[in-house]
This record gives C-alpha cells, structure tokens and sequence, in this order.
C-alpha cells in the first residue's frame, strides 16, 4: 500500500476508568476493500478496538483516521460505518422491514425510495419474504441477516462485524462464513471482523490482527500467520501445535539445528538465529507422519496413549520418554483406512525439516 | 433439551397444602366475611338476615360518598401522570448517567417505600401550614395538596418498576440506534419507551391503586370538601358502624383488585409477546 | 467482550439533571423541614429558634411512647417471623407443585398487596367482633389481634420477594441433589434454604418495617393498652400538635430507613458474592 | 453382546403433559464399559433418554433394566448411577470439598472414610488444590471437574454426562475430551454422553446412536456411521456431504450405477439396489479430488467459487453447471503448500467408486 492507508489506527491507547488498559498503543492499516479480522481471546481488546472505530468509545490517545480524514472526534451517528452487534440488536419491537429502514427513515430518506432500498436490502439477504415479520419469530441467522441488512442499507464505506457467528449454532455458523464472504464480494467495501475463533477468522479474512493484552501480536494474511507465526502465542492460538523447547546448536544458512529434551532436530529459520539462542521448534500435528520413512531427520519415539476419531481424520495422542504428549493428526486415506497404532504400541514420528516452526523465545 | 422451569409434580404432601390453605382462609376470613355481610338485609352488622342489595343502594345515593369517589378519582388520575412521568425520568437518568450524588439519590428515593406513611402525612401537613398554602382554593384547585402528597409517595414505586426493567435492557440496542443515526431524543422515543412500555403501564397502574387507596396521608393533607373515598368512609365510621360501611369497602376492594388483575394480565401478556 | 451493563456517560444534558433534582428536592422539603424541626428550640413548631435536643429528652420521659415502642417491637418481631415462614413456604408450594386451585391462591395472595389497608383494617377489626376475641387480656396477649393482622397483611409481601429469587434457581441444583441421593427434606434444608436466604433476609426486613409503620390496621385492631408507635404518636397528634411530635417521627423514620438499608446492604453483598 | 445386556432400554417412549412424544418406542441396549453417546439435533429426545435412566423423568411405557434389573420405577436417588448436569449443578454455597462429599455425607459414610475419599476423588479430576475453593472461584472447566468428582466419588455402575463440554470455550473442550477419555479408562465404568456436535461424539464414544424426532436413526461406532449411514439424515449429520440425487440404472454384484442430474456415476451400495430406484449418492469433501489423475469414474466439472483458508486444510466450494454447490476439501501438503484453484478456474471434480456412499431414499 503506498498511498495512504484506508483506515489507519495511530498510536491507539484505551484506558477504563477503572485503570484498565484494554488497547495498548496500537497502530494498523486497514486497506479499502479489505475483509480484515481482529483475532484474539476475551479480553485482548479487539473489541474495544472495533467499537473506537464505531465511535461508540473514545480513545484515551492516539488518532483514528478514515478516507483521509481525523475521524476520531467525530460521534458515531455521522461516521460513514456501520456495525453488526454481536447480539444483532434487532429492535425486538419493530418489524424486519421497519428495522432495516430505521437508519433511513433518520436520514429523512422519502417513503417510496426507502420502500424500495428496504426491499433491495433484504433481498440481498434473502429475506424478501420476511419483511412484515417481528424479530421474535425469526431464527437467530435470520436475526443476523436482518442486522446485515439493517447496518448496510446505509451504504456505509466500512461494515464492522463484532462476533458475527458467536450466537449462531455449528451447522449455521459454516454456512454463514461463505455467505459472508458471498457478501463481501457483492456489495465490495471493506469489511472489519472481531472474533476469537481462529478457524472463523483464517478461512473468513484476507488479512488479520491477532491480538494479546490489548497489543499486536502479529498481523498478515492467514496463511502467513498459520505457517509462518512469530512467536509461541500466535502459533498456539492458530490452530493445535507441539512444542520443543531447546537451544540452537548451529546454524548453516537457513538451515538450524536446535537441541532440546527429546532429541536434536533440524529446522528452517525465518529469524537470523545464533548458537546458543533459546528456541522453541512447534510442529502442527497435521505435519507429523507416523512410521514414515521420509528423510532421517527430526525423529521422535513414543507410545501411543490415546486415539479419537474424527471423520476425515483421527487425533493420535503419543507420549514421548520425557512424559511429554504430543498430537499426530492422521488422514483416513481414500480407502477410508487409516494407519492408527493400536493404544500402547510403540511408534515414530517424523517431519521434514520445513515442516517444522523455530520460534525465537 | 432445557430443563423445565415451570413446576414439576403434583403435590403429594398433603400436610403442606393443607397448612398453606388453613393459613390463607382464615387470613383472608375477614375479607370474606366483610364482603358476604355487604349482602347482608340487616341494619346490624353483625347478624345475617338474607340477601340483599339495599346497601349498595344506599351508597348509591350517599352524595357525600359519591362526591367523595368523584375526587379519588380526579387525584389518582393526576397523581398517577405526574408520579408516572417524574418516576421514570428518574430510573432513566438514574440507569443512564453519572453524575455526583448518585448514590443520595438512590438512597432518598427509596425512602418513601420504607418510611412510615403516617410521617408523611404529617410532614406534609407541616409543610402546607407553614408555607401557607392557601385552603380556600375552588374545586378542583383544592385537591392540589392531596395530588402533591400522592405524586410523592407514588413516584419511588414507579421508579422502582421501571428501574427493575431496565436492568434487563439489552445496551447494544442504544449502540445500535446510535450507529444508525439516531441521537439520544430518537433513541428515546423509537427504542427505550416502546421497550419500557409494560414497566410504564405496571408503574401507572401502582400509582394509581397508592392514590386511590390512600387513607394515612390524605387524612391529614386534605381539608374539608377535598376528602377522598377512603378518608370519607373512614368519616362515617367514627359515627357509627353502618352496614353500608361493608358495601362501601367491597366497592373499594372490587376496583382495586379489578385494576390489578388488569395490570398482571397486560404484563403477562407483553412479557409472553417479547420473548417466544 | 460484554458491553458493560452499568452507565456510560456523566450527563451533559444539566435541564434533564436539574429537573429531577429539584422535583426531588420539593418533594422532599416536608420530609426534611420535619426532621430539622425536631432539633429547634421553640414550642412553637413553625419557628425556628435554635437547635435543641429537648425534643427527643421530652419523647423519652413520655412513658406512654415508650410503652407503645415496646409494644411495636414485639409486635414486628412476632409477626415477620410468622409472616416469613407462611410466606417462604406459600412461596415454595407455588414454585414447587402443582394443584387444583393454585391460580385461584395466587390471585388471592396477591389482594393484600394492592387492596386498601383501610379495609382490611375495619374487615379484621369486625371479624374479631364478631367472633368475640376476648377484650380483656394480659400483655402480651392483648397484641394476639394486632400480630394476627399484620401477618395477614405482610406475608404476601414475602411471598413475593421469595418468588422472585425462585425464578432464578437452576433446577439443576435440585435434580443434582436427588441424583446425589437426597430427598425432599434434605434439598430444602441444604439446598433450597441456603440459596433464599437473601431474600429470607429482605422478606423479613420488608415484613419489619411494614408492622413497625403500620398505622390504619392497627388502628383499627387495636384496643386500649394494645397501641403501637404510629398509632400513639396520633392520638398525641389529635389533641395539639406538639415540636415533640417531630421528633418522634424523626426516630421513627431513622429506625426504618437504617433497616432498610440494612437489608439493601446485605442484599447487594450477597448478590455479588453469588455471582462473581 | 451374548449375554444379557448391560443397560436396556425397551420400547421406551416418553410423551409430555403438552402431548408432544419426546421419544418415540426406542429400544436400546449398552454394555457394560461403553462409552456411549447419544448424538442429535437439539428437540431430538436424546436428554430426554438419558433422564429417564437417571431416574429424573418417569417414561410413559416401556421398561429400563440395569445390570438385570428392571430399574423402571426405582427413584433417582437409589439408581446406582450418577449425572453431570449440562450446567455442572455445582452447589454455589458449598465448598468444593463439601459438593464432592456431599453424596457420601447422605450415605452416613463416616467422617474418616469420607476426608480421605473425598481427597482422591479430587485428585483423580487434578483439583486436590482446590479442596476449599468455593465454586465462583472456579473457572467453568474445573467446575466440571467438580461435577465429575461429585458423581464419580459415589461408585456408580454407569456416569451419565448431559453436553459435558458445551459450556466450556473450544480450547478447553478440545483439553477435556481426550480428559474423558482417560478418566473412563482409568475409572473403568460405563459412560453415557449425549451431545449435539458430532466431533464430540465420534471423537469420544466407542458407540453411538444417532436420534432424530425421538427415534434412533442408527447405532453403530463412529467409523461404521461417518463410513457407513444408513440415511441422508446420519450422512448430513455427522460431518460435511455432498449430495447427487438420482436412479439406479444398473447393478453388477456390489457395484451400482446411478445417473444423476450431474451425471452418471459409480458407486458400491451396502444393500440390494434395483434398478430403477431412488437413491442418493453422497460423497464427503475429503473424499474429492481436484484435477487428479485418478480413475476415470465419477468425474464432475465445475468452476471454483469461493475457496477458505482453515490452516491445515482449504475448502473449495465449486458451482455445477446446473447451479448447486458443492464442498471439496484440500489439504495442504507438507510443504505448506495447496493446489488450489483460483476463484473463476475451470476446475475438475473425481472420486474413486470405493469412496461415495449410496443412500437409498
């Protein structure tokens, strides 16, 4: 991006009047047309983040610019943005159709235009159907259909979507990941997401924040950040990993050779890492093969205690010497067969060495 | 799947119900007995005669009670929009805002729930005197004391319901007429009020059951020609204890318990409505 | 996460601010004008010349306010004993089972509430009339009637109160205790007891201060030697208007108003302590 | 199961006061040492079941027998075995100590016996360190724990769990099934779950019976459902598919041919197809291929859609001529890398015979 950012948070600081820091100076850039996610568990502060945005909290410090204009002061009826609550919000008392045309009937939109924009509105929402109904008689992803039409009937430049799926049920949820990104791609503005899901926030955003303690911890695009996290919170926090502490012993190049308590592996850097260096080596349990007989490096003996079955795949559970467990995700193979070890057999575990994550401590 | 929040068996513990049931009759015996005795073709109260609906008959044409009902009236209806209004002003302001004192407030306010109606009375009575208010106003003028004393008593309570609803308002609503555009007058009138709409009818309808039945305060504040029903049957007693006394009261009790049931039956139905 | 549940802003809108303070304020002024007037050095009670405690001396040299003080004290506490346990237990029966006629109870049960107490009052004073309670006997049996009364009048309130917290138990607890080997008498004891406590505490208290100010029941029940504070204070009243009225009102008030926030107290600590 | 069975439901149904049929003549049996699940919708009657057998609902007909026993009409409180309530039903004015021995308190165990009882149960659940804790300062997975330890401190014959992690946030959840898992072994009692997710089920369960509409769609263990279905119903709900509703056109032996609206496919049936009838050919996401070499059946072409990043796998959704939608999972190699196709790609689509599953409707 080199002109200037879409969105730009600078230097963001949010204190409670209770002496909470709930957003420690936090800069970002938001690009237009971007489906950006804030990731983080409870209380990292992405909320508070997003609702700054919204103008529905004031920063303590720090600028929050829009289009190229401060629009930190700015209250939160005049900013061009609009919010999809985590509840939905729906006016219990209204009906869908005067729910979404409450913003334009403020605007002093005229009745026939309103009319018409309504039925659009809900139409891009598939709820053309159900404009004379009340809230109550809709279900809870048709209550969040009525909030998406409801926050973008009013053409706003930004969507903010504060949960989005935390109140919907598992089988909903996965239909309205693809629905939203369906929509994102309709409507083309930019899109802002709050979550503390990372499968939601990985397979929903182009481009996303994972938070911890009101910070940054890293920011990139999912891929970046799943394969290639910078430190043991965001590796963790996407998805399942193995650690092994240890401390690097040499390093050729990229290439490093780390010891820890179970054995000495070899690993690619993205970091410039010196001898002697503490070091974790994370290893995604979908990146173990069991009984393999790839390269004869990073090998691990143990015995598997425990094995689940999950469909696609299964979750083997093998203890090393040292006590430690660590997780292998094994495929069921086309046969639908896969090659599990009977609980108590012994078994090796390998990976290749750019399978594996060295983090520096 | 969720587990049933209603009641679960039917009693076997005949002991209990029985207890329960004992207590409530002979509670409630005196009501029962007072109501049945208004029937009663009888000049002495005590003794029953046969049916009859002379009493209410001469209740009917008591103008001095009628007169009397006439200004219950009158001052439950003013009381209750002034108590209404002032009551809910101050659970908003009290639910939204910060400011210094808040806690006095809550404190001083919850106060006429608690104390005695009978210091009340008298305060009030004190405080008419002293501010001499005049005592020779017209008709309706002259119930304005009785109406004051009433807003507050009556206000608190109306506070207090509102208040109770309020706690369960769902904030991200304000959020959410903000974000759209709205300010904090179209919040208000668009979002909060339908919202507090059963807590506002229940709040009234309490007002207006404290007005009507008031006797404590109203003894004192009211002057002659501004008495209200109660004070006025209360009036007649001191003479003689008059079979019509027993009419009287039924009245009394039969709108106040239809007022009642009205209001549980509005609530019922709205809070049904909300959440389903 | 959660959108904060308390206030957001400290009001910038001073005309809404100043409103309720001063409709608070002149509501008020009787309340406080009285309790400043018990402390002035006048026998007139209109002007003020100076502070004096002689007001309060002059109350506790008065025997007869002191007897009907007594009498008032034993008198709230037999009857908010009496009045929590057929409350709490009317209120558990309610929650608990179902049963022929149980709609027709919980109407009934609710009459107190909203019916004039003046007419309970005159209905209990006939009732005990009629059925020739014995006029002539020693204290403390001679407060049998005025005790009767008041339960009749508060246990209601409890039944309330205790209903309320019901709502909010999770059956769960109940079906845990059975799983877990418990029988009907075992849950109520461990653990439906201890989880109504706060509002076995309110019930009381409110159960409390309704007897201690109950002035138009006991009024009526009550016989010479039977009188409680409110009713004492009146007849003082009746004959002149004396500054030591004000004083006396003053403690009473006090008394009420510290129980009262007594209760609120215990309550709020207690709401926390279960939630957090 | 030769012998008598462990636990028998027979011809169970369970009719409310409002008239509806929470469950509808089930007949079931679960051995001694199962873990067992019971999976559905919410509304299913799978709670329902298990209450009847706590003892906390009564059934309108029909007979349970426990250990040779007919249990039907024995109270909950002399049934020999043990809940975890969904909420967990920790008494809140209790110490943790106290809730766990509460059921021995009621036994008369003496006061001895019942401290050093009570000590192991709650370091069998890790809480030997939280003995005088109320239960506010818990967080809700130790409160679970708690639960557990209360129920399992009485010896019962079977622990019955409702939704045991549906209160808990993912992470822990993910923590506290391979936790179950372990405790029972290490217990070595029967175990009855009910749940509404699927993962839990098949992770969890050695058997699990599928409910619907009060009734027991099918029973059998994870493998032989998620493998196997015998219904649309049991395919859809255990885990993602995609369906081809056609006819049968021809069968040789075990191998079916089926012509749908997309096409002419493949399949081997479980049961003896005719030609002519209505079936439905299901294929799961991981089973499909994109632009593989792979036998020349089952083959489906379409254009990529929308595709989602979930880290260790990508979902590709590809759009049919005829307009439906359907999911394929890929995998990301070990290298980190997926062949995935762009949004707009023309894209191929192939399954081998052994991997769809045949439905009849």
């Amino acid at each position: 991006m080199t002109e200037p950012p879409f969105i730009s948070f600078k230097n963001i600081v949010k204190e409670f009047p209770n002496g909470t820091r709930a957003v420690d100076n936090v800069s970002l850039d938001i690009g237009n047309n971007e489906f950006f996610a804030l990731l983080g568990p409870s209380g990292c502060g992405k909320t508070t983040l997003l609702r700054m945005l919204s103008g529905l909290e004031i920063p303590t410090s720090g600028a929050i610019w829009l289009g190229g204009q401060d629009i930190t002061d700015w209250p939160a009826q005049q900013r061009p943005l609009n919010m999809v609550f985590q509840s939905y919000a729906v006016f219990p008392h209204m009906s869908v159709g005067d729910n979404v045309a409450y913003g334009l009937k403020i605007e002093g939109c005229p009745q026939a235009e309103r009319k018409a924009r309504v039925e659009q509105a809900l139409a891009q929402v598939q709820l053309a159907d159900k404009i004379d109904r009340m809230p109550h008689q809709l279900s809870g992803g048709q209550r969040q259909r009525v909030a998406l039409a409801r926050a973008l009937i009013l053409r706003p430049k930004v969507l903010l979507l504060d949960e989005p799926l935390s109140a919907l049920d598992k089988r909903l949820r996965e239909d309205m990941q693809l629905g939203l990104i369906h929509l994102r791609n309709e409507v083309g503005i930019t899109f802002i997401m709050v979550t503390h899901d990372q499968e939601e926030a990985m397979s929903m955003a182009s481009r996303l924040a994972v938070m911890d303690k009101g910070r940054i911890a890293q920011i990139g695009t999912p891929k970046q950040l799943y394969e290639y996290p910078g430190s043991r919170f965001v590796a963790d926090f996407l998805g399942s990993i193995n650690f092994f502490p240890g401390k690097v012993v040499s390093t050729e190049g990229k290439t490093v050779t780390v010891d820890t308590d179970v054995g000495r592996f070899i690993n690619e850097a993205d970091f410039a890492a010196t001898a002697g260096q503490s070091v974790t080596v994370g290893v995604r349990p979908e990146m173990l093969d069991l009984d393999d007989a790839t390269p004869d490096v990073n090998r691990l003996e143990g015995t598997a205690q425990e094995t689940a079955y999950f469909g696609d795949y299964n979750l083997c559970l093998v203890r090393l010497a040292n006590g430690q467990s660590i997780k292998v995700f094994v495929e069921n193979d086309s046969e639908g067969r896969a090659r599990l070890p009977q609980i108590g057999q012994a078994v090796k575990i390998s990976w290749s060495a750019t399978c594996g994550i060295l983090l520096p401590d | 799947m969720s587990t049933p929040a209603g009641p679960l068996d039917y009693t076997r513990r005949w002991s209990l119900r029985l207890t329960v049931a004992a207590a409530l009759l002979f509670l409630y015996v005196p009501l029962l007995v007072m109501m049945a005795f208004s029937f009663n073709d009888s000049t002495r109260i005590i003794r029953w005669e046969g049916f009859s609906t002379r009493w209410y008959e001469s209740v009917w044409q008591n103008t001095a009670l009628i007169e009397a009902f006439t200004n219950s009236m009158v001052i439950a209806f003013s009381a209750t929009l002034l108590a209404t209004a002032i009551g809910t002003g101050l659970a908003i302001c009290l639910w939204r805002f910060r400011f210094p004192g808040k806690t006095l407030v809550e404190a001083v306010n919850g106060l006429p729930i608690v104390i005695p109606e009978i210091s009340l009375g008298v305060a009030m009575m004190i405080f008419f005197k002293q501010i001499n208010w005049p005592s020779d106003l017209a008709w309706p003028l002259n119930l304005l004391p009785i109406i004051i004393a009433h807003v507050a008593f009556a206000f608190p309570f109306v506070t207090l319901v509102v208040r109770a609803r309020l706690t369960g308002f769902d904030r991200s609503l304000e959020e959410a007429a903000f974000d759209l555009g709205a300010g904090m007058g179209l919040f208000l009138r668009d979002i909060l009020l339908p919202y507090l709409k059963p807590a506002l009818i229940a709040g009234a309808l309490l007002a207006f059951t404290l007005s009507l039945d008031d006797f404590v305060i109203t003894y004192f504040v009211s002057e002659v020609g501004s008495t209200t029903l109660p004070v006025k049957i209360y009036s007649q007693l001191r003479f003689k204890v008059q079979p019509d006394i027993n009419a009287a009261f039924t009245v009394l009790i039969v709108l106040t318990a239809s007022i009642a049931i009205a209001a549980a039956f509005i609530l019922n139905t709205m809070q049904k409505k909300n959440k389903s």
